[in-house]
């Protein structure tokens, strides 16, 4: 089984943390990036080769990747590949959706001729065993299976929800049904037929083209054309952290001693890509309680039911409650900082106030500066 | 890659018996540090900021942590395809009785460094714990008339270890002999003696010119006795390394080295200055603070978990201190676990040990309580046992 | 110094062998492929970042460069990044021309701060010490340093001609001038300050961006705006193999003994990307003269001055003549190739004819399967 | 990357007196083989090939020609996250009288199979060359009966070496004891005799629990003893391997199994079969065939020039071969030159070894001639006193 992992939007609902990098590769829970936890789940499954489909800001994401070594996808025949645009003798492939993606690189997912094609989305915060779902798979000798959340009722209004026979086959798919008669959501999670659905794609884009996106298009032609399609449900721990609010509360939730993400859990690691660097500094006038800080971390202020990400300093007299601070950010003296996201390598100079509320999460951006730092430091 | 100027070796042959049960089955070299390090970071990371890319390391009698830490290099830019990390297998003294293991002795060097084909060829141990610019270090060599260059660093006569060795200095600043530190006179302009780093610089073809006469002569001279001789008959080029530098040589030394780190400005010298010191990178989670954490004045490692108390004290990775803990001017390593209410002071906890709750274990500065590796205390009356042992 | 290597084109002009893979990953030399010269001569020239500008059919330039470590280039804080088209929040970033993909790229090459920038093209055979060439450049003080071959005044018609004075300085610059007035043609290899180039792309894509290419549209603004630019002359083996004929012409050159590109020199090797194969097999019915061979292949029948690269099988009866043979192409039983270029994992069945002339290349594509095999085989 | 399923133990001390000079400096495992590998590719692409990630390699008194193959194991895919190549120095036999060593010799082991969280681990050397599929073999072990399961090839009576080790087979076909291949009832089915290719697979906790077993009761047994004792005090189910096998114990068996590499079929089903063989990857220009060279049936490494005769030889990397030489029925390896003229035929040329012009070298297939590594014959007296000595 191969994996592709769409990874390509831009995450607009992110607003100034990815101005400069594409969403997957936006730090989360202090020594990762969001794509990790799809990586990690592909190297812990036996899928050993990965697509990695973007073609927004991938610089960060390029080099946060590389040859996909730090997740131990960096084999002989096998290995991570960033999928960027690319012109060919028909012309220039940009990517317009998510089959789309898929379709413009055929070539790439036929260079392995896989079986079966795993398509995942960069963006969730989760574990899952692919390899389970396609024992399932072939199990129900299915042509599509679909990875499905339980949610309750009242949710199921906000997700596209699969309605399935007792068999657990899909029938039939709506997107956000004002009353839904089911409660499995799709997770953007699919196991294909490899050779079905590049029929499908090929056919569609020989005629009218039609097959940009797997929920809107590939999902309902698979289903009027009878394939055998079923719903697998997954049971744990899944966020969808593309929005500001989504990421912070995901975030907190790392936070909980009990958080049934498990991430100590070393059955199942979550891998990075990570510096080597030296051991986090707590110093005489530090407080830090339900907190998570890593390695290169200076701590002179009070950190309180917060997380720390790689490098960030934090100076005297400084408060930073209920909040996430991506790597490199450099928190001056006497700051206040308050339900609030800080980007990579923001600053915020002395005596700063970055405040927001539960609901209404503050964020600094991607190398923002704010304020300035006394002379003395 | 660039063209191969320097090559280095990395003797890690060091006297280890003053630091044990820490050395039972680690030579100095990789002896852990600072919550992150193992001593033998330091020369590789020195070696692969000056670009250097060629290292043969010779290996201590016990060999295996190193081979496990150093592996091809790759932490330390070392496994290119022109360069590489080469090592020599530990040959037991009594061993050098036989010609032919003596004749081998010389071998191992000459043909590594006929293959490095490189112009210098920087020499260090492990135990001296410091951040040098070896390229700076070349420029002077290149400047200097002799052809060693040796590395010192000035230590105030107050501090300086009597027992360690020294450089007898001439007047143009050349070393012209060594000598116990008490033995030599004090720099009455600074009131500080020259102490040995026991690094060298020299010339690639020099090194092998005066191997392979020593070799050809069929006596036995160890490499780092054999540039003594050379020093000594001729002088050398010294160089002053003003950095930070601790020599790890017996259990005090090592825990002041440690407890150093928590000097905010003898941290930043030897780990945030403008060379970066790698080491091999581990996959773990953040650490946690409980929200009944009290930590003041530490450095910990990742994957800990800490619900007590902490002072003064150098945590490694996934390192457990249990509530009502406290852990005071302690060294704790990779994977030890602090017992509910146990109270451990002045201690050095090697990897993976465990004191168990309520337990108290209190050392002092000059003596630390070192527990060896692996080591479960489960009550007050083990600890005795320990305490008496 | 970072280097850029420009490797975007299609090569239209090298017709089928570019059908399915961009040009400086077409195989040269039995053991290479086009860009390893420039990629070699980075390493050995100490520049160690290095980014390799492409935007056609790229998987198997990608899959051949990987992360660089093949020819040394894979260290901390440098390395080979292949870049690509992408997408920012100011839109998408397709690449017009050589300079203005260098402008595409601006945040990549930011992100080393370089002073120097060394611009390659991706499709030369040659060896070159770019250290030597930045030396020169610094003791100029140059803002702009171009490579330069002397031809004949003949040639000289048909390259740039950089026109100097006796500095060296290039007081103009004119594109296949018919009554050359010097023999300096330019190589495609610049030497630019970074901060300068950089501010000159800017200015030009804020006002009229017209900046796309650096012998039309970059040069000519320097010389106007009086910016130092300087002439290096090279003096060695140096061929464009952008077209059938020279590609063949120059791998005819390779098999002579006494090519001045001296492909054994190990003091400046040519590195490449190879996979371990078995030791070339020849059997009791060939015959091989004036030929080179590589690893993984089987010979049965004759060759005669041909290279055969890695993993090419000929049968028995088989006459090869004049002729370069890529990667894993099968030669059936008595075919005959003469002054031929068979492309990479071409067939060539039982029988088959393949001739061209020393004027007229004969070209058998990628994948291309001429006739078949007998059954016995 | 997949779950860790097997481990595999390489042990590399192998009898090689009788492949001297070729093994002064080198055990038998990293013989150059077949123009291209060392014999130590084989079970470690066997290995990688079954999706093994993790391997611990024995070492031999001579280990720097295997810590130069191996290097971080990068060739078999051997570097990853979770596994890789964890490498145990040699311990000479005299040093196990000291019961501390004995201790430590199972505690290698020990450490490997716990660290390893394999539940299977497969054991070989590397003198048997073959291309084993150790997922068949796994396959065939988890519907086996015994504990352990043992290798074999069945080779025709005739041919089979007396000295070496079979099987005693029972009516189960299962193994019950061990003897010379000449002390051995021959089966008359096949006429074959089923000799032991020293590779065995079992469970990890099997194998802990047996040299824990061991390690407690003081005894020092090494592991192929061991397992040897084990099988023969139970049984072990019997794996047939049916593909090409060489046993490499002599000079001529190892000049066999190179020539046995110019027959097409041996070649292949060794060399070009679904499981590649891979090896350490060198940057090499392509072999240039002069107008004037004649070569047939011979296998060629890169980099090589052949100017003259090529007859039923096998050449590695680097081989240049001069006007008017012949070379026929030989294994000439890396960096060695034949001069003008001269005529070498049933000759080993180890590497870097140098025949000058006009000079005669003849050697028998029982009895090849062999040149140490670095030997330099210019003339033809020179040749004389080497074919005396």
């Amino acid at each position: 089984m191969l994996a592709m992992i769409l990874a390509g939007g831009q995450g607009t609902r992110l607003g100034k943390l990815t101005r400069f990098t594409a969403k997957p590769a936006v730090p989360f829970g202090g020594r990762y990036r969001i794509i990790d936890f799809a990586l990690s789940n592909c190297s812990n499954s036996g899928v050993n080769t990965v697509g990695v489909v973007t073609q927004y800001q991938p610089l960060e994401l390029n080099a946060h990747i590389q040859n996909g070594a730090s997740w131990g996808l960096a084999e002989k025949n096998a290995g991570v590949t960033v999928l960027q645009p690319y012109a060919s003798s028909e012309g220039e492939k940009w990517f317009l959706g998510t089959a789309h993606a898929i379709y413009q690189n055929i070539a790439y997912i036929d260079l392995y001729s896989p079986k079966y094609v795993l398509i995942l989305s960069g963006d969730h915060i989760y574990k899952m065993d692919y390899e389970a779902m396609l024992a399932y798979h072939k199990a129900q000798h299915a042509s599509l299976t679909v990875g499905v959340l339980p949610v309750t009722m009242q949710e199921a209004t906000r997700f596209g929800i699969m309605n399935t026979d007792e068999t657990n086959r899909i029938i039939q798919f709506e997107e956000k049904p004002k009353h839904p008669k089911s409660n499995l959501a799709s997770m953007g999670i699919y196991i294909f037929n490899w050779q079905t659905l590049k029929k499908y794609l090929v056919d569609s884009y020989s005629t009218d083209g039609r097959m940009e996106d797997f929920g809107k298009d590939v999902i309902p032609a698979y289903l009027s054309h009878n394939e055998p399609t079923y719903a697998y449900a997954f049971h744990g721990y899944w966020k969808d952290v593309g929005t500001i609010q989504s990421l912070w509360q995901a975030n907190m939730e790392f936070l909980e001693p009990d958080n049934p993400l498990d991430i100590d859990d070393r059955s199942w690691r979550i891998y990075s890509r990570n510096d080597a660097l030296p051991p986090m500094f707590v110093t005489s006038t530090a407080k830090v309680h339900r907190s998570m800080i890593v390695d290169g971390c200076y701590v002179a202020g009070e950190v309180d039911h917060s997380i720390l990400s790689q490098n960030v300093k934090v100076g005297t007299g400084s408060v930073i409650r209920d909040s996430m601070i991506m790597p490199n950010a450099v928190i001056g003296k006497n700051v206040l900082i308050d339900h609030a996201i800080v980007g990579e390598r923001a600053v915020i100079g002395d005596g700063g106030q970055v405040v927001g509320t539960p609901d209404d999460i503050a964020v600094v951006g991607f190398q923002e500066v704010l304020g300035r730092m006394e002379e003395d430091d | 890659m660039r063209k191969q100027d320097m090559c280095a070796i990395i003797d890690l042959n060091e006297p280890s018996a003053a630091l044990a049960p820490l050395t039972d089955e680690r030579p100095v070299g990789t002896m852990p540090f600072a919550g992150r390090y193992r001593l033998v970071d330091f020369p590789l990371s020195a070696i692969s900021n000056a670009d250097i890319r060629t290292v043969g390391i010779f290996l201590p009698k016990s060999s295996r942590s190193v081979e496990d830490h150093v592996r091809s290099g790759q932490a330390w830019d070392l496994d290119t395809i022109t360069g590489g990390v080469f090592t020599f297998p530990y040959v037991a003294t009594r061993d050098y009785d036989d010609p032919a293991n003596v004749h081998r002795y010389y071998d191992n060097y000459l043909t590594f460094l006929i293959k490095s084909k490189s112009e210098y060829v920087f020499i260090t141990g492990a135990r001296n714990v410091s951040n040098i610019d070896v390229s700076a270090l070349l420029h002077f060599h290149q400047a200097s008339p002799n052809p060693i260059t040796a590395v010192y660093r000035s230590v105030p006569t107050a501090s300086a270890n009597p027992e360690q060795e020294a450089f007898v200095l001439d007047a143009d600043n050349e070393v012209t002999d060594f000598a116990a530190s008490k033995d030599v006179a004090e720099r009455k302009s600074n009131h500080t003696k020259p102490i040995s780093m026991q690094m060298y610089l020299t010339r690639t073809d020099y090194l092998i010119e005066l191997l392979s006469r020593v070799q050809n002569s069929g006596k036995f001279i160890r490499l780092p006795e054999l540039i003594h001789q050379e020093i000594t008959t001729a002088q050398a080029n010294a160089f002053e390394y003003t950095g930070y530098c601790a020599t790890v040589h017996d259990i005090p030394s090592y825990f002041q080295a440690n407890m150093d780190m928590l000097d905010e400005e003898k941290f930043h010298s030897l780990l945030f200055s403008q060379r970066a010191i790698y080491t091999k990178n581990k996959n773990e989670a953040p650490t946690y603070f409980a929200p009944e954490a009290d930590v003041l004045s530490s450095l910990l490692g990742t994957g800990g978990r800490v619900y007590g108390k902490l002072r003064d004290s150098v945590l490694f990775r996934n390192v457990y201190v249990d509530h009502d803990a406290q852990v005071l001017h302690s060294i704790v390593m990779q994977g030890s676990r602090i017992g509910n209410g146990a109270h451990v002071e002045y201690v050095i906890m090697d990897k993976g040990c465990v004191v168990g709750p309520d337990v108290q274990l209190v050392g002092t500065a000059e003596a630390p309580i070192v527990l060896k590796k692996g080591t479960t205390i489960l009550d007050q009356s083990a600890a005795e046992e320990v305490l008496q042992s």
